[in-house]
């Protein structure tokens, strides 16, 4: 039981981590229809610099914090790129993305090298109900959890997330009511280079990052934000946490070597049971 | 309140509005009219300033909004909030002044907009279009799938803003026997040149208008 | 493909072909190779080269995929007389039928076992094979008296698919039982099932294969789980690129390594006095000691040059010939190919450390052990 | 009755989210009836056509079109039993010029598939100019015979419209359904689409027409039914229904 | 006058892809092999994605399946045409597997189902054992015809531009006929297409296979010229290629996956020839490469937004057909 206990737990947490890259793509798609391959990126940065920050002896806190702005930075300047011209359609934008992503290896190979870093993070575990856990863990559990209340009641509640939705939903009518499109799209992207770097801060202690660790962030975080059909945060929540538990109780079950089969097999399954509830004329409104 | 002189507009290589000159004053109501693709959605969305002309001016003289062709609403969002996003320029956010026009709008405010009936989408759309305030009114088809008691009421409605709120309004409408009911002026643009213009009553004499625009299934 | 040998005069180069992984996942290890060989030859040319000729590199990236290895060496293997290949398993794999096929002397960066089974006249290895590592943990095993071990391995990793199929076949032999026989992936990023696992078996020791990222991310996680059963790690994590990461909770962990990362504390003597002429160097050029694929790198270039100066031309045969009648000591220990080894080294050549302040510290009996192999060597 | 008619739908209802959009709705259309449908918007008149064209499932009831019970069939196997449909909203292929969006229509009864298309058959060849002679027969029908080689993306909403109509008539239904085909079409252009209209029933064709032109509706159609709330309210000729109480409240208003 | 353009172009494009090999040497054969294999992929991608609107982010795993089914008939003993025209098939029958339960997933869902279709399929052969594991298949025999043997890099340019041309063929004869517009028809409102009589679903599946066979093709071919066949020659990444490839060519066109395979390729090897120049810091490969792939990426997207057939040809390439 107590083993059960430790898989869910750390399966949470895995899930977590990847909800948190998951929440930034859903972000800036729920508001500007783009797929932002560079989401990993952000994570990436935000790693890079927490790990340099501390190095040169800034203290916690500041430097993780220092580290999301910076990502929020990245952010934006990507959104510049994938939808600053107007008439740039939103796949053109996705491969615009890709490149930003790819150029960032260039700056970040400059900036820090092509050697992974780390940083450390809470250290120790604690023991729940005799299940072990890390409390780095516990703590990506606990910002997820603040991260994803807030994105849903921000979507879901507020004016100005309704807004940033109807964006995408549809720029026209947007422009038609007076929003700014451009600007809120902006905003989307530096909203969801905060939340890559709050994933990346989250993610270093846990795992080393190098400048191309961001292609392993961006299949987990994609797969975990299509199950939210890429707006819906709470969806992609769940997508995310289905992945994290399938993959530890995969590996905590005898199936170690066959983990990403395991879950991304049982996303693609659910995907289709989902579909079939779907009609295609309800899914084409005009 | 609405001025444009000397506009031009083009897709590319295309012209849509060729030189057009017209005026919509304060608190007047002015139809236009015009074939398929003679230019009047493009004049609407440059008005709204959607468009950037390639020549000309465009001046209006006060909050302006846009009933779009094809209601053009947010799919995803509750009929509610679109009605709310309504209100972003002028800070509206409560839609119940809508509810009270188109009790319709009250049972249907939860649903998603994207599944709503053609007729519901329009009276979305008008609806919305109020809740910004509109000083100046432009309708890019009222009556389009509407059912005549609903696209009765809601002329009755901007006649009745026009008179007590002066509200200005230019309407492009098909249906040319509820244009020249409602406005007094109106334009008739073809191949984006105006091709006349005079008040309602004249052009309704006027037998070409009224081949083109009044004609058809009229038993 | 061929020629290259037409006017070979006095002065023309000698050339030298690296093609390692530049862009791609296996960046960190490509580029120490490409920085070793440069070395290497920077060094040979200072002493006048060879065969009174300098020596040229000609690099090339495989981009950490095969079919860009083939690509590159397709572009190089006119002008090069013999290779220095990559450190990417599957990239060797892919390149070394043609380089057998057009008869290029090549000396592979990468352990992979299949590229000396069956063994094929023109490829020779440098790394240790995993097999090694394994053999060497086993011995070190049974000398620690430990009867019950349990072993985690990368599925995803040739190296470590290999090093442990040569573990479960050699753990009879040292009358070892593997309690626990536990796969994962190199993706994984929770390692709490592999401990829980552990936690609930007999095993007094947890060996762990991997390369990369998992490496690090165990052995933090082996920490934080407040797991007692001490944790073996192979040579792939002796380097800086897993004690930055880990800092001070890597203290006391036990993790093997190339003889080449411990010459400190070898006795004088010839082997010493060739890890430091690559260490030395290397340290003041880059700022920190040569890591295992650095000496790798150099132990091919070593090899290569005492081939050529051997076969005192650059015929690719006569390489080929000078190459299965080595014997020289290198960084990475004392290589002895022939016919019917083209892997060259022994697990002798292996040193078991415990990291102490930071710096890999060979145990007591790996000092014993490295003194008896390297006294015999001379 | 059943037995001579063209389509005949009984008991039908689809609900969304408990919500009835059509409910218990049987009607049914004899061969060569023109039969028009109003109602108050939102009555579940577009709900109806998608359910008669299998783009919705009814949660109960049975359709039956020309002796086949169709109810269970997907779309396209309703569409090649001779069932066109004219969308409320237009859809129109994009990135395809208006001819080739018109050839689309006679998908359903001709037959070249992709092998003999990737060989370039004769056959293949000879069908396809026949193919493109419909298509243009079928825009010169509805006017737009200039426009064949423009991108049909670009065309004005009512160009549209008739493009849809257009293609339609090129699958050479038996059933024609038609939702609200006169919206934004100015008098001239109704005047030519219900002549248009006339002339298919001359043909022989089955139409269900939706359109809140009620002018337009009753000098088309032989009878009328009308909807509210997802129910029929009232079922008769035309001229009976325009008087009809019940629909003046619920539709008509006073308006005409 | 422009009756006669075109016909004129392709012949010309025809000759010089037929004088080409003999003109280069192998470094430039292999780029030159390469370079049309990627485009009999892409022109896949682009039938797949640019007619018919389906998305697949997995391409690379029909390219392996072809590659693996040519290479272990081979090894087996069959002949290797016969291994060769085997791998096309294979792919095929394993689209329409898959296809039949992924293709009831659309946009974002279908490119993440068949991004982890790859995945898992990669994975599946890095572990099995008669797909040599991750290792793969080594010494896999040389493409022959009875007794002609191809044993130079000239023999496979030919081969694989031969199927390039065959692919082409098939795209252009297809999209421009009846199945054709039923997919690009499709691609805008799969429920106008179904009322017009086209079985939606059929047809996504049939054009899903389609482009898994061109990709399968070309994985026999990669066998045979490299004569080895690993998990790791197929990455994920690869796949994503294969999509900037058509979107930069421009998609929608037929000239657009050999345009944009074309430049990507040539961009990617010429930056690396550059790269790897003696004297250049140990950075400067990735650095270099990195930094002006993605900003040339982001630059001809943002300007071509269409790609850069419609770009260069201003007329787009779909004549209405009569
Ligand atoms: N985005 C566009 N690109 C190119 N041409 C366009 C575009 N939008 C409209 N046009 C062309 O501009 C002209 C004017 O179109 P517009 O939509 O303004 O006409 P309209 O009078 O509103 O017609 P309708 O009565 O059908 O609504 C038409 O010829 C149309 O084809
Ligand atoms: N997918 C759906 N989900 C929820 N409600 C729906 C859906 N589709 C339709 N409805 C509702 O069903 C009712 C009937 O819609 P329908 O489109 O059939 O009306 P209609 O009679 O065609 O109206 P109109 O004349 O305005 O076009 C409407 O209230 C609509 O909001
Ligand atoms: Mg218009
Ligand atoms: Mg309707």
């Amino acid at each position: 039981m107590s083993a059960f206990l430790t898989y869910l737990l750390n399966g949470l947490a895995v899930g977590c981590a990847i909800a948190l890259i998951a929440s930034g793509l859903v972000t800036i798609h729920r508001v500007t229809g783009v797929v932002n391959f560079a989401q990993g990126t952000f994570a990436v940065v935000a790693g890079l610099c927490t790990s340099s920050l501390l190095g040169l002896g800034f203290p916690h806190g500041l430097s993780e914090l220092a580290a999301v702005l910076a990502a929020a930075v990245a952010g934006l300047l990507t959104g510049l790129a994938a939808i600053g011209k107007p008439g740039t359609t939103p796949l053109a934008s996705l491969i615009v993305t890709l490149g930003v992503g790819v150029l960032a290896y260039a700056v970040e190979i400059v900036l820090w090298g092509d050697q992974p870093r780390s940083a450390p993070g809470l250290a120790g575990s604690v023991t729940v109900a005799g299940a072990h856990i890390q409390t780095q863990h516990l703590l990506v559990i606990g910002v997820t959890a603040a991260t994803f209340v807030l994105l849903a009641l921000f979507f879901g509640r507020t004016y100005l997330g309704k807004a940033l939705t109807a964006c995408a939903s549809n720029p026209y009518a947007a422009r038609v009511v007076g929003i700014d499109v451009r600007k809120m799209g902006l905003l989307a992207f530096a909203l969801g280079g905060l939340l890559g770097g709050i994933a990346g801060v989250l993610v270093t202690p846990l795992r080393p990052i190098s400048f191309d660790t961001d292609v392993t962030l961006i299949v987990n975080g994609f797969a975990a934000a299509v199950f939210g059909a890429l707006t819906r945060p709470v969806i992609a929540l769940f997508g995310a946490l289905l992945l994290g538990v399938a993959e530890t109780m995969a590996a905590g079950y005898g199936y170690g070597s066959h983990q990403l089969e395991v879950a991304l097999g049982l996303m693609i399954i659910v995907m289709i049971v989902q579909a079939g509830r779907r009609s295609a004329i309800s899914e084409e409104t005009v | 309140m609405i001025e444009v002189q000397d506009l031009v507009v083009s897709y590319g290589t295309a012209t849509a509005l060729d030189h057009l000159t017209l005026t919509v004053g304060d608190g007047e109501m002015v139809a236009l009219l015009g074939p398929n693709g003679a230019g009047k959605s493009t004049l609407a969305n440059t008005l709204a300033g959607l468009i950037t002309p390639a020549s000309g001016t465009v001046r209006i003289g006060g909050r302006l909004a846009l009933i779009p062709e094809g209601r053009q609403l947010f799919p995803d969002l509750s009929v509610a909030d679109n009605l709310a996003l309504g209100g972003w320029r002028s800070g509206l956010r409560d839609p119940s002044p809508v509810y009270e026009l188109l009790p319709r709008l009250a049972e249907l405010a939860g649903r998603r907009a994207g599944v709503l009936s053609g007729g519901e989408q329009q009276m979305v759309a008008f609806g919305r279009a109020m809740m910004s305030r509109p000083e100046a009114l432009v309708v890019d088809e009222l009556s389009l799938g509407l059912a005549p008691n609903v696209t009765a009421d809601l002329a009755a409605h901007l006649a009745e803003l026009n008179r007590s709120q002066g509200l200005t309004v230019l309407l492009i409408e098909q249906n040319a026997r509820l244009a020249f009911e409602l406005c007094s002026r109106a334009y008739v643009l073809e191949s984006g040149r105006l091709v006349t213009e005079g008040p309602c009553a004249e052009l309704a004499g006027d037998p070409r208008v009224a081949a083109a625009y009044l004609g058809g299934a009229v038993t | 493909g061929g020629g290259g040998e037409q006017g070979s005069g006095a002065a023309d180069p000698i050339k030298v072909g690296l093609l390692v992984s530049l862009t791609g996942n296996y960046t960190p290890l490509g580029s120490e190779d490409k920085k070793a060989v440069e070395l290497a030859v920077e060094q040979v040319n200072a002493q006048g080269g060879l065969l009174g000729r300098k020596v040229e590199l000609v690099t090339r990236d495989d981009k950490t995929a095969p079919d860009q290895g083939i690509v590159a060496y397709n572009q190089i293997k006119g002008e090069i007389d013999a290779l220095i290949g990559p450190v990417f398993s599957n990239s060797a794999l892919a390149v070394e039928p043609l380089a057998q096929r057009d008869k290029m002397p090549y000396l592979s960066l990468a352990p992979a076992q299949e590229q000396v089974e069956p063994i094929k006249s023109y490829i020779f290895v440098t790394p240790a094979l995993s097999s090694m590592y394994a053999e060497r943990f086993l011995q070190y095993i049974q000398a620690q008296g430990i009867k019950t071990i349990a072993v985690g391995w990368d599925s995803k990793s040739a190296y470590s698919v290999s090093g442990h199929k040569a573990m479960v076949a050699l753990a009879a032999k040292y009358g070892v039982t593997i309690a626990v026989d536990e796969p994962y992936e190199t993706t994984t990023s929770d390692f709490s099932p592999m401990f829980t696992h552990v936690r609930d078996s007999k095993a007094e020791a947890l060996v762990f294969w991997g390369s990369g990222a998992p490496g690090v991310t165990a052995a933090k996680q082996y920490v934080a789980s407040g797991l007692k059963t001490p944790l073996f790690l192979t040579a792939s994590q002796a380097s800086k690129l897993w004690l930055e990461p880990m800092g001070a909770a890597a203290e006391g962990m036990t993790v093997q390594s190339a003889i080449g990362v411990v010459g400190d504390h070898l006795p004088e003597g010839k082997q010493k006095q060739v890890i430091d002429q690559m260490a030395k160097p290397y340290q003041e050029k880059h700022g920190y000691p040569p890591p295992q694929f650095a000496q790798d790198g150099y132990s091919a270039s070593l090899l290569l040059f005492e081939a050529i100066r051997k076969a005192n031309s650059t015929d690719k045969t006569k390489i080929q010939q000078a190459l299965e009648s080595m014997d020289l000591i290198t960084p990475n220990g004392r290589f002895r190919y022939s016919a019917t080894d083209h892997s060259g080294l022994s697990p002798e050549y292996i040193s078991v450390n415990t990291v102490k302040n930071g710096q890999f510290v060979p145990t007591e009996w790996a000092k014993e052990q490295l003194t008896k192999t390297v006294n015999a060597a001379g | 009755m059943p037995d001579e008619s063209a389509l005949s739908v009984s008991g039908v209802s689809r609900s969304f989210g408990g919500v009835y959009a059509v409910r218990d709705v049987s009607l049914s259309v004899a061969d060569g009836e023109v039969c028009g449908v109003i109602g108050p918007n939102g009555a579940g008149k577009s709900t109806l056509f998608n359910l008669i064209t299998g783009h919705l499932a009814a949660d109960h009831g049975r359709i039956t079109f020309l002796g086949h019970r169709v109810d269970r069939l997907a779309p396209h196997r309703r569409a090649r039993l001779g069932m066109s449909i004219v969308f409320q909203a237009a859809r129109v292929f994009r990135g395809m010029t208006v001819r080739e969006n018109v050839m689309v229509g006679s998908h359903g009864r001709t037959k070249a598939g992709f092998v003999s298309a990737a060989l370039r058959l004769p056959r293949h060849r000879l069908a396809e100019r026949e193919n493109a002679a419909e298509a243009d027969a079928a825009l010169e029908r509805v006017g737009l015979a200039e426009w064949a080689d423009r991108p049909a993306d670009r065309l004005p909403i009512g160009q549209q419209r008739a493009l849809q109509l257009a293609r339609a008539l090129c699958a050479r239904p038996r059933l024609l359904l038609l939702d609200e085909p006169a919206s934004g079409l100015r008098g001239e252009e109704r005047e030519r689409l219900a002549t248009l209209v006339e002339e298919l029933r001359a043909s022989g064709l089955t139409i269900l027409l939706v359109e809140h032109d009620v002018a337009f509706v009753t000098r088309l159609a032989d009878r009328v039914v009308v909807l509210d709330l997802g129910q029929v309210i009232a079922d008769g000729p035309p001229a009976e229904i325009r008087a009809d109480p019940l629909v003046l409240a619920a539709y008509l208003g006073q308006a005409s | 006058m422009t009756r006669y353009v075109k016909p004129a172009a392709v012949l010309l494009v025809a000759a010089v892809t037929l004088v080409l090999p003999a003109t280069l040497d192998d470094s430039a054969l292999a780029v030159y092999i390469l370079l049309g294999l990627a485009a009999i992929v892409t022109a896949g991608v682009s039938l797949l994605m640019g007619y018919a609107g389906q998305v697949s982010l997995g391409q690379g795993a029909f390219y392996a399946i072809g590659a693996y089914t040519a290479a272990l008939l081979s090894l087996g003993g069959v002949p290797p045409l016969a291994g060769l025209l085997a791998a096309p098939v294979a792919a095929a029958v394993f689209a329409l597997v898959i296809g039949t339960p992924l293709l009831r997933l659309r946009g974002h869902h279908l490119a993440f189902a068949t991004l982890a279709m790859q995945l898992i399929l990669l994975s599946l052969a890095g572990q099995l054992e008669f797909t040599g594991g991750d290792i793969g298949l080594q010494a896999i025999p040389q493409f022959s015809v009875g007794s002609f043997e191809a044993d130079g890099a000239a023999a496979y340019a030919y081969l694989t531009w031969a199927g390039l041309a065959l692919v082409m063929l098939i795209t252009h004869n297809v999209i421009s006929s009846r199945p054709g517009r039923a997919l690009r028809a499709l691609a805008t409102s799969e429920t106008a297409a179904a009322s017009s009589g086209i079985p939606v679903g059929r047809y996504k599946l049939v054009v899903f296979a389609l482009s898994a066979t061109f990709a399968g093709l070309a994985g026999g071919i990669y066998c045979f010229y490299t004569g080895y066949v690993a998990p790791g020659s197929f990455p994920v990444l690869i796949s994503i290629q294969y999509i900037v490839m058509a979107v930069v060519g421009g998609l929608g066109t037929i000239w657009g996956a050999v345009v944009g395979a074309t430049a990507i390729t040539l961009l990617v090897q010429g930056l690396d020839r550059l790269a790897s120049l003696p004297g250049m810091p140990t950075y400067a490969p990735s650095v270099l490469s990195y930094a002006v792939y993605a900003l040339v990426l982001i630059v001809v997207v943002l300007f071509m937004p269409r790609g850069l057939v419609p770009a260069l040809s201003r007329r787009p390439d779909r004549k209405p057909r009569r």
